[in-house]
């Protein structure tokens, strides 16, 4: 290490905490706004002394808030548990699908396989609403429309070329020479893919998994479209405290807070891999 | 040096005569990575389908409202773009937002990634309290945003107005609407760079750098000379990613001013939304993310092309 | 349900107990007012049957996509006496707003079958019924067999009934001979003024009753952190159809010029240009600094939140906003307005959240069945009177004495601003299937007058020009 | 009988051509080394034996047995890669047992058997360690025990001694002889040093840009290279080359070089007159007296001791380089002018424009060369 001087450490020290705090400050306002009834929140000035309250929280999970102008029911939880199964199931799918097709672009070179390649992550970036549209009209025709299995088909559009060139990016980082080995000790390229090349590109795979949850967990649209009320995600379900008898910002704010929290803990327990993950495989050249 | 006396057991190899050999499995080697690749196509060819309508669609003159006037017009909704100054506003606040967020955003997550490359205690606390805001959906980013931008007790006007700033509109005046939307993006997507930059910042082999440090090179040619060369194949990546994302916004943008005021923020997939979810116009609506499609293809490929390229220089120095 | 709160509701009905009498003794057995409501409709809803055979379709479901807002909530309430009245099951989804117009949009599009009913608001069905989504209502009202001869059809608002009424043709006038009707008003939004009273008198103002003293007051109540004047102003066609159409059309200005089935912007006359002028005059010197991304809730929990002193728009949102949640809660007051000092009276646009049939529905008699009960006089009076049904629909429950005095005791000025203005309150926008892209890019651009980008009469006739140059790309002009 | 028979094959990447035309056999228990510069396609064709390539064109035998449609792992092959491919995620010990475990015998055979090859190698006291903890000589053994415990009766050693240091490859190249031919299995060995090829080869196939350019014994590939480059990279320090043109004098053919006439042995060929490269080891110099039958008068410009050996380097007085050498001890100069002599019956003999020896039927020993 380089010798760092006084000044530069404080500088670095500033510039850390002016970081910290650009991008900390929603997330503790907003927390701190979950904790605050309507009325403490519109008060003015905005103030940080309050008495806080659980009663958004309360609200959410039990599915209920009584208020003067009317008794709102929330399904927060259930389009929590929606936001869990369809990022969970579309990640599954994506790695099941992704991993081996990865592994097939990295290893085996065959005619065509750039194309396939560059193609399928094209997909990533077409505009969403694009497919999106005709693709209800097909769904309602071949009965997928408002199912779970549907949805989680279409997340691909998100999930899938993103795993595919991420991991197959570690799959090429791997030497050759290391699987060789293996299927010359005597190994099937099955038992070689998933003792060699699974295990050492884990860490990659692990991230692209990761990265497309946080991508999944985020979509907004594609539930909105295809799906009915019980099959609807937080990003839409947060949106439901927005009534003509008033806004609950409370509710909005532990809505956030709640719709937050898994992908947080999620990230927190993989962020080795995230960051450690990612140093290796297809971001690098 | 002692020879070694051979007491090597003799045992039975492990494959000796011929006829014991065992074949090939059910799957032939040539068709193996078809096979594996085939479950992950026949999926995106689900997508395809659906793509192929769109195009279609977008030739048509197609109002839902309208149905008797539906008919092929070819490429009339194309060639009024042409005409079209919505159209051209359109491509040209896209193409700016796109360039605004990402380049700030580069900017920025460098910047941050290199305050957090030594391995701390600190910075890793740090960085993943960074994760924070990409965990945060986009659709309530700008919900946040906007209730902390609120003109009556939002956090952010008030301590504007602390400062001597009392009259800042946010997303609601033509002047502030793409710093506001733009601020937003920056605050969701910037950790999204910055851990990419990190990744690789952290996985750059350490030689050069000691060897720059003994030769008194100074830190900021050593930046210039060996990080950023050794970096690129990572910025172009995540310059990628980001780019073709920002180029297609929606949530933040139509979540925070739905393309106002007047027309500040009409971007290609708000102006598409609305073209649909509103006028029903089915027909414009697919042209524009036609155009759409065709600016992320083409910007792709560019990319993958040199990123492949560098890929290869790397593969070829390793 | 308890047999003794039955027979004490139809001892009621019989006319064998007092209304009073009977809400004591429901308190007696701890129910609230609101449940006690319930069971009362129930009995309501039982003496219907013998007129009608309400069991026609037992047994089956009908689903129904919903918009989150208090009509549902208090449809929702009421819905076991439907099942226990029918014998049928309903299934509902239901959607915030801000996504609920849209998720409409697909679902019809899709061609789904899902939903047999929905909300929605009459501007839509200008979309829907010419997209062949939605099925036009006559059929069943007319039809002696399916509709309860207890539905009352002509009980409904003129003005809202006729609205939802539309011959499909671009520009028909709406609720002519020949107009289908392609939505069952449901609950509906006068535009008038809603107004923090105690502002206004601790700044000695009187309630305005033209755009020029509406100018004066916002201006001259505009200080201490407070706007003067709430109205919408996101980029959207709501921020055309409140307050804003409902002043234009006073001043006999129209959106469209109908010249024999063509269209063409009408917009850009010189007394429009002037009420442009005032209109943009007011936000820029009295409205929300925020006013280009304010909806119809930020309009709202600025008057409850006491930052705003008078907004000109729904009625609703001044009702909503006086309740206890607020800190203005109880402390608001309602004019009618006519913006033009030379109108006889209020001309105000409305918003009709209203109940369509879905084309696509496997059993259209059967989703009849509710619709006819979800808009029939029973269960609009349980929920104006017990839930926060309002604005009703029928004349009945305005005439109701007891929904009278309710809002007369909390909402000062309410009815009677209602009464004044309803004869004159109508949709002033020309139906036409352009509706949504030429309400929008009006709004933007108002935006970029209010923004100083254009200047108004500039502004206006390029927007006039606009708007003719796509009603001739549609094949309307 | 050829255990391993290599039959014609070809391998090209695209258009560029990796191997063309290869044919080879090496008989069971013996050792084939195959020689050559790196690029020459050795890698490759070790690939293709071992299954984990396929051949654009030809075939493998192995015992008699067609291999196109059997896979890599039923071959029968071990392996050791040159950059040693340990798997990273395995200890020494598990790296070692893969070909074990592959064939599902009984843990305590595979520990009985490990043990015994680590033991042999030296490496049992690392079994436990990951391969990033272990040394490059100690990866080098533990890969080439992974390649030896299954006991195959094919061992392909691919250039096993390239990534070691020079002290570790000098204890090698004694051990591995005497550990292979105990085993019994027919080996190839891949390598880029000739004197590793001659001391681990019973025959040498020299292979250059895809081609077999000579199939020989290490005494036939040294003593009678088939072209200029194979004499050239074998043998240090490397051979002398002059440019000569044979004239037929009365007694028999001549050179001249530095205007020195020097008469060469008898040919098959009829080469008078036409272009030739005389090639004579270093070893094949010596100083003479200026008297002397066909003296050349020489400059000597430097002299390098080395242990065994001394090299000189001298300069003709037509400005060509020579390099002598001769045993530590004998008489030599150390600079100035002198006059070295050359060992006539000891150069070879070479078509200028072939590149081939000549006055040999080199292409008995280079089937390659007669496919």
């Amino acid at each position: 290490m380089q010798h760092v001087s006084l000044i530069e450490r404080l500088l670095r020290g500033v510039a850390l905490i002016l970081v910290v705090v650009f991008f900390m400050f929603p997330i503790v306002w907003i927390v701190l706004m979950s904790f605050q009834t309507n009325e403490t929140i519109l008060r003015v000035p905005p103030s940080f002394i309050f008495e806080p309250t659980i009663s958004n929280y309360k609200a959410l999970i039990t599915g209920k808030l009584e208020t003067s102008a009317a008794s709102l029911e929330i399904n927060f939880l259930r389009n929590l548990g929606n936001s869990v199964l369809l990022s969970v199931g579309s990640v599954a799918l994506a790695l099941l699908l992704g991993v081996p097709a990865a592994y097939a672009f990295a290893r085996h070179k065959f005619k065509g396989s750039e194309d396939i390649a560059f193609t399928l992550l094209s997909f990533r970036f077409a505009p969403p609403l694009l497919v999106l549209l005709p693709l209800s009209l097909y769904f309602q025709k071949i009965g997928l429309a408002d199912t779970y299995i549907g949805l989680i088909w279409v997340y691909q559009l998100i999930c899938l070329p993103l795993i595919l060139w991420i991991v197959r990016g570690y799959f090429e980082d791997i030497s050759p020479d290391i699987e060789n080995a293996y299927r010359i000790a005597g190994h099937s390229w099955f038992s070689t893919f998933r003792k060699i090349a699974l295990p050492l590109a884990g860490p990659g795979i692990a991230a692209a998994g990761l990265l497309a949850f946080i991508f999944a967990w985020n979509n907004f649209i594609f539930a909105l479209v295809l799906a009915s009320a019980d099959k609807q995600p937080v990003t839409v379900g947060a949106l439901a405290f927005v009534t003509a008898s008033g806004i609950q910002y409370g509710q909005i704010a532990a809505a956030i807070v709640l719709s937050i929290a898994p992908t947080l803990a999620l990230a927190l327990y993989a962020q080795r891999y995230l960051v450690e993950g990612l140093s290796l495989g297809a971001v690098k050249g | 040096m002692r020879a070694y006396p051979l007491t090597y057991k003799k045992l039975t190899p492990v494959s000796t005569t011929a006829s014991k050999r065992k074949r090939s499995g059910f799957i032939s080697r040539a068709a193996l990575p078809y096979v594996l690749s085939l479950p992950a196509l026949l999926v995106c060819i689900g997508i395809l389908i659906p793509f192929f309508t769109a195009v279609f669609y977008s030739l048509q003159r197609y109002r839902l409202s309208q149905p008797w006037a539906r008919e092929m017009n070819w490429g009339e909704n194309y060639l009024n773009f042409l005409t079209d100054p919505g159209f051209w506003a359109t491509l040209e606040v896209s193409l700016l937002y796109a360039v605004l967020t990402v380049g700030l955003e580069l900017l920025l997550g460098l910047a941050i990634a290199l305050l957090l490359q030594r391995r701390s205690r600190v910075n890793n606390f740090v960085s993943i309290m960074l994760l924070m805001p990409l965990m945060t959906a986009p659709a309530l980013a700008a919900l946040m945003f906007k209730l902390m931008t609120n003109q009556g007790f939002g956090i952010l006007s008030y301590l504007l107005a602390l400062v001597g700033v009392d009259d800042f509109r946010w997303g609601s005046s033509p002047d502030t609407a793409l710093f506001t939307v733009v601020l937003v993006d920056i605050w969701v997507y910037t950790p999204f760079i910055m851990i990419l930059l990190l990744a690789g910042l952290r996985s750059l082999p350490t030689q050069p750098f000691e060897a720059a440090a003994l030769d008194g090179v100074p830190r900021i040619q050593q930046f210039f000379r060996i990080t950023l060369p050794m970096l690129t194949p990572y910025i172009l990546t995540a310059a990628l990613f980001r780019l073709l994302e920002s180029i297609q916004q929606f949530d933040i943008i139509y979540a925070m001013t739905q393309g106002g005021p007047g027309d500040t923020l009409t971007v290609f997939q708000v102006e598409a939304y609305l073209n649909f979810f509103q006028s029903t116009n089915v027909g414009r609506s697919a042209a524009l993310l036609m155009i759409l499609w065709a600016i992320t293809f083409f910007i792709s490929n560019i990319f993958i092309k040199n990123w492949l390229r560098l890929r290869e220089r790397a593969r070829g120095e390793a | 349900m308890y047999d003794k709160e039955k027979s004490l509701a139809k001892d009621f009905l019989d006319g064998k107990l007092s209304r009073r009498e009977l809400i004591k003794r429901f308190g007696a057995m701890g129910l609230t007012a609101s449940s006690a409501g319930v069971l009362l409709n129930m009995q309501a809803s039982n003496a219907l049957a013998a007129d009608f055979d309400w069991k026609k379709h037992s047994g089956k479901t009908v689903k129904l996509l919903l918009n989150k807002h208090p009509y549902t909530d208090a449809m929702i309430a009421n819905l076991d006496n439907f099942k226990a009245l029918t014998g049928m099951d309903v299934e509902y989804d239901i959607f915030p707003e801000d996504v609920y117009f849209d998720k409409v949009t697909a679902a019809l599009s899709s061609g789904s079958s899902e939903y047999d009913a929905f909300m929605t608001g009459a501007y839509m069905t200008w979309t829907y019924g010419p997209a062949g989504w939605i099925e036009d209502l006559n059929e069943w009202i007319e039809d002696p067999e399916k509709t309860n001869p207890n539905y009352a059809w002509d009980d409904m608002l003129e003005g809202v009934k006729s609205s939802c009424a539309w011959n499909g043709k671009p520009g028909g006038e709406l609720g002519s001979a020949d107009a289908k009707q392609w939505c069952i008003p449901w609950g509906y939004e006068q535009n008038n003024l809603s107004y923090n009273a105690g502002m206004l008198d601790a700044a000695g103002i009187a309630v305005p009753t033209n755009i020029d003293e509406l100018g004066e007051a916002a201006a001259a109540l505009t200080k201490d952190g407070v706007y003067g004047l709430g109205v919408r102003g996101s980029r959207s066609w709501a921020t055309i159809h409140p307050g804003f159409l409902s002043g234009y059309a006073n001043f006999g200005e129209k959106d469209l010029n109908n010249d024999g089935g063509k269209l063409s912007a009408a917009m850009n006359t010189d007394v429009s240009k002037d009420y442009h002028s005032k209109w943009v005059k007011m936000i820029q010197d009295s409205g929300a600094k925020d006013w280009a991304t304010h909806t119809w809730y930020q309009v709202g929990t600025d008057l409850g939140a006491g930052k705003s002193a008078i907004i000109y728009d729904a009625d609703i949102l001044g009702y909503f906003m006086n309740g206890d949640g607020n800190a203005m809660g109880g402390k608001l007051a309602y004019a009618p307005f006519a913006a033009n000092p030379e109108a006889s009276a209020p001309t105000p646009n409305i918003w009709i959240w209203s109940m369509a049939m879905a084309k696509a529905s496997k059993d259209k008699d059967a989703t009849w069945q509710f619709l006819q009960w979800a808009t029939g006089p029973e269960h609009g009076l349980f929920g104006a009177t017990k839930m926060d049904f309002v604005n009703p629909v029928r004349k009945s429950v305005w005439a109701d004495e007891m929904f009278r005095e309710r809002l007369n005791s909390s909402y000062p000025g309410y009815v009677e601003m209602h009464d004044v203005s309803a004869p004159g309150a109508k949709i002033h926008f020309t139906a036409q299937p352009l509706f949504f892209d030429l309400t929008t890019e009006w709004a933007s651009t108002l935006q970029k007058m209010v923004a100083n980008e254009v200047p108004v009469d500039e502004g206006l006739d390029q927007l006039a020009e606009s708007v003719n140059v796509q009603l001739k790309d549609a094949g309307l002009g | 009988m050829s255990y391993l028979e290599v039959n014609r094959v070809s391998k090209h990447y695209k258009k560029n051509q990796v191997l063309q035309d290869v044919s080879l056999d090496v008989e069971s228990g013996r050792t084939l080394v195959l020689f050559g510069p790196s690029g020459a396609g050795k890698t490759v064709l070790l690939r293709i034996i071992a299954g984990v390539v396929e051949p654009s064109d030809g075939t493998v035998f192995i015992d008699g047995e067609d291999m196109a449609p059997v896979e890599a792992e039923h071959r029968g092959v071990g392996m050791a890669f040159q950059n040693f491919a340990l798997f990273p995620h395995m200890t020494a010990y598990d790296n070692i047992a893969s070909p074990l475990t592959a064939e599902k015998l009984p843990a305590s055979t595979i520990e009985e058997r490990v043990q015994s090859v680590a033991k042999l190698l030296k490496i049992d006291h690392v079994l436990a360690q990951l391969p990033r903890a272990l040394s490059n000589g100690q990866k080098q053994r533990t890969a080439l025990s992974r390649a030896l415990v299954g006991e195959p009766p094919l061992l392909l050693l691919d250039d096993p001694l390239r990534n070691v240091d020079a002290k570790l490859r000098f204890e090698m190249r004694l051990e591995l002889p005497r550990l292979l031919s105990g085993r019994g299995a027919t080996v190839v060995y891949v390598t880029q040093d000739y004197k590793e090829a001659m001391a681990m080869g019973d025959k040498i196939a020299v292979l250059n840009e895809g081609r077999i350019q000579q199939y020989g014994t290490p005494e036939d590939v040294y003593l009678r290279p088939a072209t200029i480059e194979i004499a050239r990279l074998f043998g240090d320090p490397v051979i002398n080359l002059f440019d000569v043109t044979p004239n037929q004098g009365a007694d028999g053919l001549f050179a001249s070089l530095s205007g020195v006439d020097i008469p060469l042995p008898d040919l098959s060929e009829q080469i008078a007159g036409s272009e030739c490269v005389l090639a004579v080891r270093p070893e094949n110099l010596e100083f003479v007296d200026a008297k002397a039958d066909n003296a050349i008068p020489v400059i000597v410009e430097a002299e390098t001791p080395l242990n065994e050996k001394v090299i000189t380097l001298a300069m003709t007085t037509g400005g060509r380089e020579i390099l002598l050498s001769r045993p530590a001890g004998a008489p030599g100069i150390a600079s100035g002018n002198a006059h070295v002599a050359i060992k006539i019956d000891s150069t070879l003999m070479f078509d200028k424009a072939t590149s081939k020896l000549l006055g040999s039927n080199s292409n008995e020993s280079n089937r390659g060369e007669a496919a």
